[in-house]
Parts: structure tokens; C-alpha cells; sequence
């Protein structure tokens, strides 16, 4: 017997739970400007995700999906894109969607059933939130080809969830990324439940960065609760994607402190003692904490932060509210470039039935 | 007997073969601890035991493959695919295999299983939860694709389901999974399959429909007899193949036919009832048929969804046209 | 002017394509060196080069799915699948993607794209290498299915179908793919979509059928005319959406339909047109509709495939039938 | 930066391509008449390999794909399985499935087109041949779950292609072969080549068996050309699954030396002098050498057994060419247990039109 191949799996972490480093840290971490952004971005989507989850409550939302916990991975991994880079996001990046400019009202048009949610004003060129699990990662990679073939510098990021990383898709996504060096970055973020499904009944690996190894392709993870760590590693592996050297998995290790949706019930089938732990590792204490520490924040920063954070939130609701439905109609307008002939026959008789529906938010 | 919903009787029906057949297992995604995501599995991991409904990673593929391996070596798997619309990933194993199996191997293998799935819309779920493609399983050689539309057809059909010694495409009409209720005994006792259930017996148009548009039809039924028309209805329940002899039969009587789904039109399945009358029944007709259905467009998000759905009134109008044709 | 074969014409239309419109580009199993497993790319990679005639991994949710991608952003990717036994794994990208993201973007993004598969029967292939399922396309929402059935429509409908904005998939009967040869200019003038094309005006009755079958039919039809029966004969061509008001006008004047398709009968592509026809058009047919199709069976291996088609006697005999009722 | 995880994959070849032991041999090369017992296997398998692309080329059978030089990889993963085991093949394993008890006439029947071939009167539990690519990893798993689930000591085991590695259905059942640790084997037949695509444009790995990381299974690679190791390590596979410690994958690495398929002509993609090189590896003059080097095989046996081949052979030959068709109905009855009714009027439509096919032989 002779080795013939042999593969390490990494993990980093620069920032500990309480927010002390915990191995030297990157230059960004180095850039009070920079980790401020973020940080706000932070705060700003998990006071939108709180309003949300209360929207919902009150019956002016539909079954929303909480990103509670997930706003390092989300923000960070945002914050190393560059602007004219692809994001084809899954269901729940909205720290991510809004770094890159969705907007909160968009967002919540979406879940608020008005397709008009995906037609960013902002990101004309990023993919709308993927429902059907992994299948966005077929997009980035073929986003990466396109760019590959008109020789362009940028690159296509894709997120999945730790559930996501047991369809097909998601290894032919890699494999066709491997293979034809594809300037494509592959987020899995770990939150360790795939609604009720834990990691483990999952797949029996001990990572889920090994899974690049069947693509030939590195993969690293990182601590997903530390926004440097994502920031820095994803920075990294779009310099080389960018630099023809290809594609890289990410593994962002977290947590879904949240229940899977509004629709699910998490206290059927996990301990409420995980979930506090959980809590103790969560992402946005410790960049405080180290803005703190560092001498950019303080209590008074925070609450201004705080404040406009809730108005700008209660702005987007107001607009969200506001927007009147689309006319029947648009069922119609977009299906095709030119709406074919057969078509305007049912397009009339839908108009002709008219609102038949409250159309009620939620 | 107990009043039940129609998602009880599916979850009464899978516990009664998981008890009588131990060849039969329930898999798939959220189906064990949690019961499932509408909680047509609730209790059953309890009760039977972790190898026997048990939690799948998350692939649709893996899933109605490894249910055909499992099929093909002595087990009844009763797959679950949590919408419709993840339905697709099972597509190539269904028609590639399951369908074929039997009949590639000259009936030396074969592939009893009964791949369930929630189905339709109307209650405002996300993107993607409210698809009904039905269509592309009949269109499928060697796989049933069956609808129940009541409580007692849901366990009825279902144990007929898991016992028929070929697949089955299971969907069940989640909009009316808990509309009401039905005293339905816990007996063990099937239904037949391949055969429509007469839901009303009427004289002027026969209506034939499925799934959660019962609902919708038999309301503008109700409408339309104080006008003093009488419409047949015809529950197709399974929707392949169709036992077009019961519609041939009530087309004969009433002499006009609707057709109601909530599928988008071109290629549903309404189509193939139309053909079927045209082909046999033609001579029988007073009127053109008509097709009440879902447009040819995406399912919008829900704030729209309502738009897209045939609805009472349509279908009112559509009968009360057919009547003046 | 050059006499082509049907792929000829197939293997100019993407050669001119990827001449004059640089966001062309070609994708998928052996489609570069070797110039596919028909030929139908022969000479592409070589002229355009690897970057732009490339050969994938092996996997065609991928090729899908990484072609919807590229659609997305600014390419036109014409992908193939090798052949429609193969086409499964795509179904999910298709329906839940293709079909949708110009819809649910609001226009934002779109899908101009064009899935080309080999499909039918009648060349002894393998298993799986035979199948007609055309219909599973037809019932998606915002995909068009277009089936050429001369050299002419393959190279006027394949320019037609790469230049539209939205997903087209292409299916090509491999059964003629070399069976005649017209003379087909290579000047880059698409024929349009979303219409039927009249093969022959006739009086007695009206036969819509498509890809292979045309032949077949037009077989049938020669041999009819033998007995003084005059048969229109229409190429549907575009599958989805369908070309209505030419069957229609055609049904008012003839009286009378036979639809013959290669496709399993149940919810086959006949059954929409019978039903639009029972529809619209039913106080023109003077006789029931008959529909010459495959039998709802999974197509047979190859010593029995031809006992599985439509023939010219089965034609023959259903007009005939047709006209006597 | 921590390391959290490493992978080491592993190749092994006990026998030189002349015949020579490279390695510690294991007990089964020890083991004259098993050695023999295969080697018999292979010669049969070639005799009928070249057979039934004559047949092709006389228009007396359909498209055929031949093994050449796959026999040791064939012979060797059959002669490791049990009776009671299930083979999930793909499409070319003649060596393995003859081994099982797969009559030569009925491997005819297939490629003649006729569904009898698959109706094995020996292995009743095969799976029929598998021409969708990499579907039938998914089966395998989950005749491993059957038997796992029965307590049986049985175990599946599925046969794909270096190409089958690139569909998603191969690594999802990988992944649920993990999660549930499942007796099965996975073995990957690299070939080099997916038809006209070389196993470098298919993927970046540097071995296939390392795709088995992204499922946490073990994974080797041995030299498929060598029948004690492609035996030695399925053995060994089969017996660690049995023993309830899960899925292991295979990948035997080897040459096809043929055209894909009879309808293939290899020359327009691949060049001249690598399948001459290639020719050197081949699996049967390595065996035979060391079978006569330990004194067990001489020229007169393999007169002997070439000579006992072409008769078996011919006989299956004739058998295949004596079978009538099947009747017209048979597409009818066997597609449901019990024919629907409303195919009856379909059946009689068939029959009725009774043979308009000359169907020959090819
Ligand atoms: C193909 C598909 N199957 C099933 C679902 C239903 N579903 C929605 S989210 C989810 C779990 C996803 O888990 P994971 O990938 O870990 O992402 P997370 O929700 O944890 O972010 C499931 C099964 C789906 N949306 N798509
Ligand atoms: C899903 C699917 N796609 C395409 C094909 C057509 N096809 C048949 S064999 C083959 C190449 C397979 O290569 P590999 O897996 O390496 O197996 P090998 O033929 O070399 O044994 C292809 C593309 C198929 N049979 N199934
Ligand atoms: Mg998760
Ligand atoms: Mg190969």
C-alpha cells in the first residue's frame, strides 16, 4: 500500500466568544472602518429579522425563515465580495442580501407573497432567493463560467445550508467547479439543523469542508459566529478565484437559534439546553465586545445604532405595508418576454374574475 | 371510529400498515422526530421506531432511489416529499426505474412503494410550496398517481396504495388536509384504486375534478342547484390510470362535461379526460367541453395565488355556459 | 444552397449561431472533440474553439443547472443532453428555474437559453435511448418545446429558438435525423415559433402530428390519396405553446382529427390538442377524435419497438375509421 | 489555524503488469484454485466479449459495450461477493455478472433487444443492467438498507464508471451509505475515459477513491488491472460492511481498451499510442503469468480453456439466435402486476397490428 493523495482540513477562528483573539489577527481585523460596517450591518439585520418574526406574528407576513445567529457568516462573507461579484443566495442570507444592497422592503415583499421582492433595485445581477435546496450552486458555477469565458475579473458566491450539502447539486456544482477552475466561492453555512435533521443523521462527516475534497478543490472552516474569520477567509479565497486559481468551500460553523421558519415548532425535537449554549457563542457580543475593547465603541454608539437600525426597519415596513398589490395581471407579463398569443385569452379571463382574494399581508 | 381530518386518516392509515406489514417503512426528510412538516407522521417514529420512519438527509433523488432499492429487495418503503415542488429531483428514478422495473426485468423485480407528497396551494404558503404537477406522473407507464379528496379516501386509498404491488405517486391536497372531518373507521379496510368516486349524482353536466378543487366544485354545485341545475360529480381519485368508463358513463346521461383543476392547463391532466370523451364519448356531447383549471403561468406568491385558482364562481360560470352552449 | 440532412441543418444553425453572436455557446457530454454521439456539433470545437464548444462532466442537473446560470448572466447557452432517456435530471432545474426566473424577478433577470436532446424511437438503440417524453416540457410554464421535422425547420426553428429570450427546449427526432435531404440555404434566417406548419391542405380530414411521425404520416396520407381521401397534415413543430387557431381553422373545414404521436397516449401532447379541438372547435367535428399514439407501456427494447410505434397501417386505418363514423 | 481533519487515500497492486508481486501478497494468491477459478472467468468473459462485438458487426446484435480489459476489475469484485449479495451493475460488468450466474444468451438477449435478458434465471436478486448513469448507486444503498433493516448479513454492492462519479446520485448515495452506515460497496471502474471525455476534464481529483471523503467512508484505489487486488480489497469492503462498520468505496483503476460501444469509433478523440500503452497493463497476461510462475497453469490448460470458452460461447450464441420474440403482448403484461383495464383495449389495438417488424437479431 502507498499514499498516493492526502488532505488536511483547517479551521480558523481570529475571535474567541468573548471576543478576545485567538490567533493573530488579519489585517482587517486591524481596520476599525471595516469591522465597524460590518458590525452595524450586523445589528441592522437581526433588528430587521426580530421585526420580521413579529410581522409575521401579527399576520402581516407569510412563513418567514429567522437568520438569528447567522448574521457573522451572512455579513462577512457579503463584506468580501466585490460589488460586480454574483451572489445566488439561498433563503435566509438577508445580512448578506442587504450588505449588498436589497432592500428590507424587498425582502420583506417576498415573504410577504409579491414576487416583485425579487426584482432588486440594488444587485441587478444577483440571483433571487433559492427555495429548492442546493440548487443554487449550479447557478454561481455557471455565473463563474460566464465571467470565466468573457474574461472577466469577477466571481459567483453561493450559500447553502449543512442540509444542502446532501444534494447531488451541490457536489456537481463543485465538481464542474474543480474541473474548469471557475471563479466561484461555495458557502455552506453549518447552523447544525436542517429543520428538524441534526449534522449528524446528516452525513457522517466530521467536517463539512472535507466534501471539497471530492471535487479536488480546497476547503476550509471557519468559525461562523466570527465575522472576521468569514470575512477574511472568503477575501481570500475570492483573491484566488479572481486570480484563475478556482473555487473553494467554505464551511461557516454556526448556529439556528432560531426555529427553521415561522412554521416550525424547534422545541418538538431539540433541547432547549443546546440552544442556550448556543446562545453563548452567538456572533454579535464578540465583535462588540472587540470594537470595545479596541476603543471604537461604546454604550452611547450602540443606542444610536440601535435607534437607527429600528427606524430604518420601521421605514421599510411602512413602505413594505404601503405597497398595494400587483395588478392580476403580472402572472401573466413576465412569463415571457412577449406574452404569447394563447396566453391573453387566460389573462383576460383572470382579469375578468377579478380580486377574488383579501390579499391580505400574511 | 373517530372524526378525523384527511391528514389524520393519512397518518392513521400509515400506522395501520406499519403495524400489519413489517416490510413497510416510512422515510424521508423531517418525518421521524418531528413528525413531519405537517405532521402527517406525527407520533409514528414513537411508535414504531427510528428503523422503521426514519429521518433521511436531504435529498428527493436519494430518496425515491434508495425507496426503489429498498422496494426491489422485499420492503414497502412510503416515502415522503415534503412539497411537490422537491418533488422533481425524484423524476429520472420514477420514470427510469420505478415505472420500469417489473417490465425491464420481466416481472423477476418489482418496485412496490408509494411515494407521498403534500400538493396544491391556497394556503399561502412560500415559493415552490404550492405546485400541482400531477401530470407529469401519469404521463408515466407502470406508476399510479393517486388523489384522495376526504378523509375516508385518504385512508382508503392509502392502504390500497401501499398494498398494490406496483408505485404509486401519492399526493395528497394539503389546502384541505384539516378543512373537516370525517368519521372514518380504523379497520384496515381499502379502497379501490383505478376507479372515480361519484361524489354527486346529477343529470344536466357531469364536473370532473380532484384533489382540494372538490371542495371548490362541489360549493358551486351547491350554488348552481338553486337554480335548479343537477351536476354529476366525479372525483377522478386516481388520476392514473383514469377509469373513464364512470365518465363516459355520467357524459352519456348528462351530455356536457367540466373539467376542474387547479394544474396549470396545457398538458394536465384535465386534458386527457377531455381527449378520452372526445375519442369515446363524442356523440354524447351537447356542448363543448369546458376546462376550469390553473393558467398557464408560474403559481404566483401568495398574495396572488387566489387569482390564479379556479374558483367557485368560475367554475359556476363555466357550467352555467356550458349549459347555454 | 446545400441538400443537408436534418442534424446537417442542426449542426449549421449552431455553427452560424455561434459565428455571429459571441454570448453563444455550446455545452455538454462529448459535444467537443468527439462532435457528439449523432455529430451534430462535428467540427464546432474546432472552428470556435474549446471555450466556446466544451465538453461537461458528466451529469445533466449540472449542465442544466450551470447553463441556467450563465443565462442569467448575459450567455446563451445551448446545451445538450444526449439523449431524452437522459433529460430527468434536468427536470427539477427546468420547471423550477427556466421557467421562472424571468417571472419571479419580475423581468429582471432572465433565461434565453436552448436545451437540445435527440429524442424518439425507431433506431435500435439501447435501453433508455428511445423515449418520447415531450409532454413533461409541454406542461411547464414558461418553457417553449419546439420539435423540427424537416432539415428546414430544424435549421429556421433552431435559430428561431436560440435567438428567442426564453428557455426553448429543442428536441431533435433522431429517427430522421439523416432519413432525406433538402436544400437548405445557410443564410440565418430563422423561421418563426409558436406556429403550426401545413405539410399538405387537404379537405376530408385533418392529422396534427409531429417530428418523425410527419413521416409516417405524410406515408399514410400518400397511400390514402391512392382512395381519393384528401388529408391536411400539420406539423405542430412548436410543442408548447401551441399553435391553436391553424388546427382550428383546419378542424372547421375538414370536419374531422386523427393526432398521431410517438409519445405514451396518456397526457401525451394529443391529448391537448384533442382537448382544445373538443373545446373550440366541437361543433365542427362531424366524427370523434382518434388519437395513433405509443401505448401507455414503457417503450420496449428494440426486437419489439416497432410494434410499440404508430405505423403507416395504424394511420391508415384510424382515418378510415375517422371518416366512416 | 487548526488541523481537524486528515485523509490519506491509499493505493494497492499486488501482481505487476508482468506478473510479478509487487506487495506482501495476500492469502487468496495463495489459493491456486480460486486464482484459477478467476482467471477462468476472465478468459470466458474476453472469449465472449469479442464474440458479441462480432455479432454487432453482423448485424445479428444490437449496440454493444464491451470490457475489454476491464475483466480483472469485473472477475475480481464478483469472485469478493457472496451469493446472497446483491450486484447493482451498470452496464458492461459481463466478467462480473457471468461470475454471479448471468447466462452469456441472456447478456445477448439484452443487447438483442429483448427484456428476457434481464430476467436472470441465476442471481434473482441482481439488479438488471443499468443504463442511467450512476442511478444504481442509489439502489444499492438501498438494498443495503433492506438487508440492514432485516438483520441480514448481506450486503450491495453497486458498479459505476469514472464519468457515473460527476452525477449527483453518486455522491448522495454515498452520503446516506455514511449517515446510516450501510453495507455497501461502491466500486468506481476507472476507465480513463466517459466516452470521448478523459477522466481530466471530468474532474479535479487526483483519485476518485477520494471522493469517498465527502461522504466519511474509507476510500482506496487499487489497480484494477491486478484481480488479487480488486478481490483482495472488495473483500475485505464487504466484510467491514457485514460487520456493520459501514460503506466502503473502491475505485479500481484500469483501461477501456474497446470503442465505448460497438456505435462509438474511439480514434476521433483518443490517441493511437495511449491505448497501445495501455495494452501493456492489461489484466489477463499478468495473471496467467503468475499462475504458471507458482507452477499451477501451462499452455496446454490455456489451449484447454480457450478451446472449452469458444464452445460455451458458441452454444450461447446459439441459444440467443434461437430465441423466437417474445409476443407482441408481453410489452403490456408485465408493466403492472395485474394489466389496468384500460389497457386492454391498447393490447388488443398491438396485436392486432401484429408483426411489422422483421425483428432480427441486431
Ligand atoms: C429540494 C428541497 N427539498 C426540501 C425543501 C424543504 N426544506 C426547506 S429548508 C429545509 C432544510 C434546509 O436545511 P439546511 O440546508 O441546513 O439550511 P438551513 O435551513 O438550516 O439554513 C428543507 C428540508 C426544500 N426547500 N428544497
Ligand atoms: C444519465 C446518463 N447520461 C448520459 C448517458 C450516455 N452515456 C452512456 S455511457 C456514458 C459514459 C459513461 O462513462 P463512465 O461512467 O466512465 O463509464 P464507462 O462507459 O467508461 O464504463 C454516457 C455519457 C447515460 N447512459 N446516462
Ligand atoms: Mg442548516
Ligand atoms: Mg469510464
Amino acid at each position: 500500500m502507498e499514499t498516493i493523495a492526502d488532505f488536511e482540513i483547517q479551521y480558523s477562528q481570529f475571535l474567541d466568544p468573548a471576543g478576545k483573539p485567538s490567533a493573530d489577527i488579519p489585517d482587517l481585523a486591524r481596520d476599525a472602518d471595516k469591522l465597524v460596517d460590518m458590525y452595524r450591518h450586523m445589528v441592522e439585520t437581526r433588528v430587521f429579522d426580530t421585526k420580521a418574526i413579529n410581522l409575521q406574528r401579527t399576520g402581516k407576513l407569510g412563513t418567514y425563515a429567522s437568520c438569528l445567529g447567522h448574521e457573522a457568516t451572512h455579513v462577512g462573507l457579503a463584506a468580501a465580495m466585490q460589488e460586480d461579484d454574483v451572489l445566488a443566495p439561498s433563503y435566509r442570507e438577508y445580512g448578506a442580501m442587504l450588505y449588498r444592497g436589497v432592500s428590507m422592503a424587498e425582502i420583506l415583499m417576498y415573504w410577504g407573497g409579491d414576487e416583485r421582492g425579487s426584482d432588486f433595485a440594488g444587485p441587478r445581477n444577483d440571483f433571487p432567493f433559492c427555495v429548492p435546496i442546493a440548487t443554487q450552486c449550479l447557478h454561481s458555477a455557471g455565473a463563474a463560467m460566464a465571467f470565466q469565458m468573457r474574461g472577466e475579473a469577477r466571481c459567483a458566491v453561493s450559500v447553502n445550508g449543512d442540509g444542502g450539502t446532501s444534494e447531488g447539486a451541490f457536489y456537481e456544482a463543485m465538481n464542474i467547479a474543480g474541473a474548469r477552475k471557475l471563479p466561484v466561492v461555495f458557502m455552506v453555512v453549518n447552523n447544525k439543523w436542517a429543520i428538524s435533521v441534526p449534522i449528524e443523521l446528516q452525513t457522517a462527516t466530521k467536517t463539512l469542508a472535507q466534501k471539497a475534497v471530492a471535487a479536488g478543490i480546497p476547503g476550509i472552516q471557519v468559525d461562523g459566529n466570527d465575522v472576521i474569520a468569514v470575512r477574511h477567509w472568503v477575501e481570500r479565497a475570492l483573491a484566488r478565484a479572481r486570480n484563475g486559481d478556482g473555487a473553494t468551500l467554505v464551511e461557516a460553523v454556526t448556529y439556528r437559534l432560531s426555529d427553521h421558519t415561522t412554521a416550525d415548532d424547534a422545541s418538538r425535537y431539540r433541547k432547549k439546553g443546546e440552544v442556550e449554549t448556543a446562545w453563548k457563542l452567538e456572533p454579535l457580543i464578540r465583535i462588540r465586545q472587540y470594537l470595545t475593547d479596541i476603543g471604537v465603541w461604546d454604550e452611547k454608539k450602540e443606542q444610536a445604532l440601535l435607534a437607527e437600525a429600528a427606524t430604518k426597519v420601521d421605514n421599510a415596513v411602512q413602505s413594505y405595508l404601503n405597497t398595494p398589490k400587483q395588478p392580476i395581471e403580472a402572472m401573466f407579463d413576465y412569463m415571457y418576454k412577449e406574452l404569447p398569443e394563447f396566453l391573453e385569452e387566460q389573462r383576460d379571463h383572470a382579469i375578468q374574475y377579478g380580486d377574488n382574494d383579501g390579499g391580505h399581508h400574511g | 371510529m373517530a372524526e378525523v381530518t384527511l391528514i389524520d386518516a393519512v397518518t392513521m392509515a400509515l400506522a395501520w400498515e406499519l403495524e400489519h406489514d413489517s416490510r413497510v417503512v416510512v422515510l424521508g426528510e423531517d418525518v421521524g422526530v418531528n413528525g413531519g412538516v405537517f405532521r402527517a407522521t406525527a407520533g409514528l417514529q414513537t411508535r414504531f421506531g427510528a428503523e422503521r420512519v426514519l429521518d433521511t438527509p436531504l435529498a428527493e433523488g436519494m430518496i425515491a432511489g434508495v425507496a426503489i432499492g429498498m422496494a426491489a429487495q422485499g420492503m414497502i418503503p412510503v416515502p415522503e416529499i415534503q412539497f411537490m415542488g422537491f418533488i422533481y429531483p425524484t423524476v429520472d428514478q420514477i420514470i427510469n426505474h420505478a415505472g420500469r422495473l417489473r417490465n425491464r426485468t420481466r416481472g423477476r423485480l418489482s418496485c412496490p412503494m408509494v411515494l407521498r407528497a403534500p400538493y396544491g396551494g391556497g394556503i399561502h404558503a412560500p415559493e415552490h410550496h404550492s405546485e400541482s404537477t400531477e401530470a407529469l406522473f401519469a404521463h408515466m407507464p407502470g406508476v399510479r398517481v393517486v388523489i384522495p379528496s376526504s378523509p375516508a379516501r385518504a385512508y382508503g386509498l392509502l392502504l390500497a396504495a401501499i398494498r398494490d404491488p406496483d408505485p404509486v405517486i401519492f399526493l395528497e391536497p394539503k389546502r384541505i388536509y384539516r378543512l373537516n372531518k370525517q368519521n372514518v373507521e380504523d379497520n384496515g379496510k381499502a379502497l379501490p384504486l383505478d376507479v372515480c368516486y361519484t361524489l354527486r349524482q346529477g343529470t344536466d353536466i357531469t364536473i370532473v375534478t380532484w384533489g382540494a378543487m372538490t371542495f371548490e366544485t362541489l360549493k358551486a354545485v351547491d350554488q348552481l342547484a338553486k337554480s335548479n341545475i343537477s351536476c354529476e360529480v366525479i372525483d377522478l381519485a386516481t388520476i392514473s390510470p383514469i377509469d373513464y368508463e364512470t365518465i363516459l358513463e355520467s357524459v352519456e346521461k348528462t351530455g356536457r362535461l367540466v373539467i376542474v383543476h387547479e394544474a396549470a392547463r396545457t398538458c394536465g391532466v384535465g386534458a386527457e379526460v377531455a381527449a378520452i370523451v372526445a375519442e369515446k364519448g363524442l356523440y354524447d356531447l351537447k356542448a363543448p367541453i369546458r376546462r376550469v383549471t390553473g393558467y398557464d403561468v408560474v403559481m404566483p406568491l401568495f398574495r396572488r395565488e387566489m387569482d390564479y385558482m379556479p374558483s367557485v364562481s368560475k367554475i359556476v360560470d363555466a357550467v352555467r355556459e356550458t349549459l347555454d352552449d
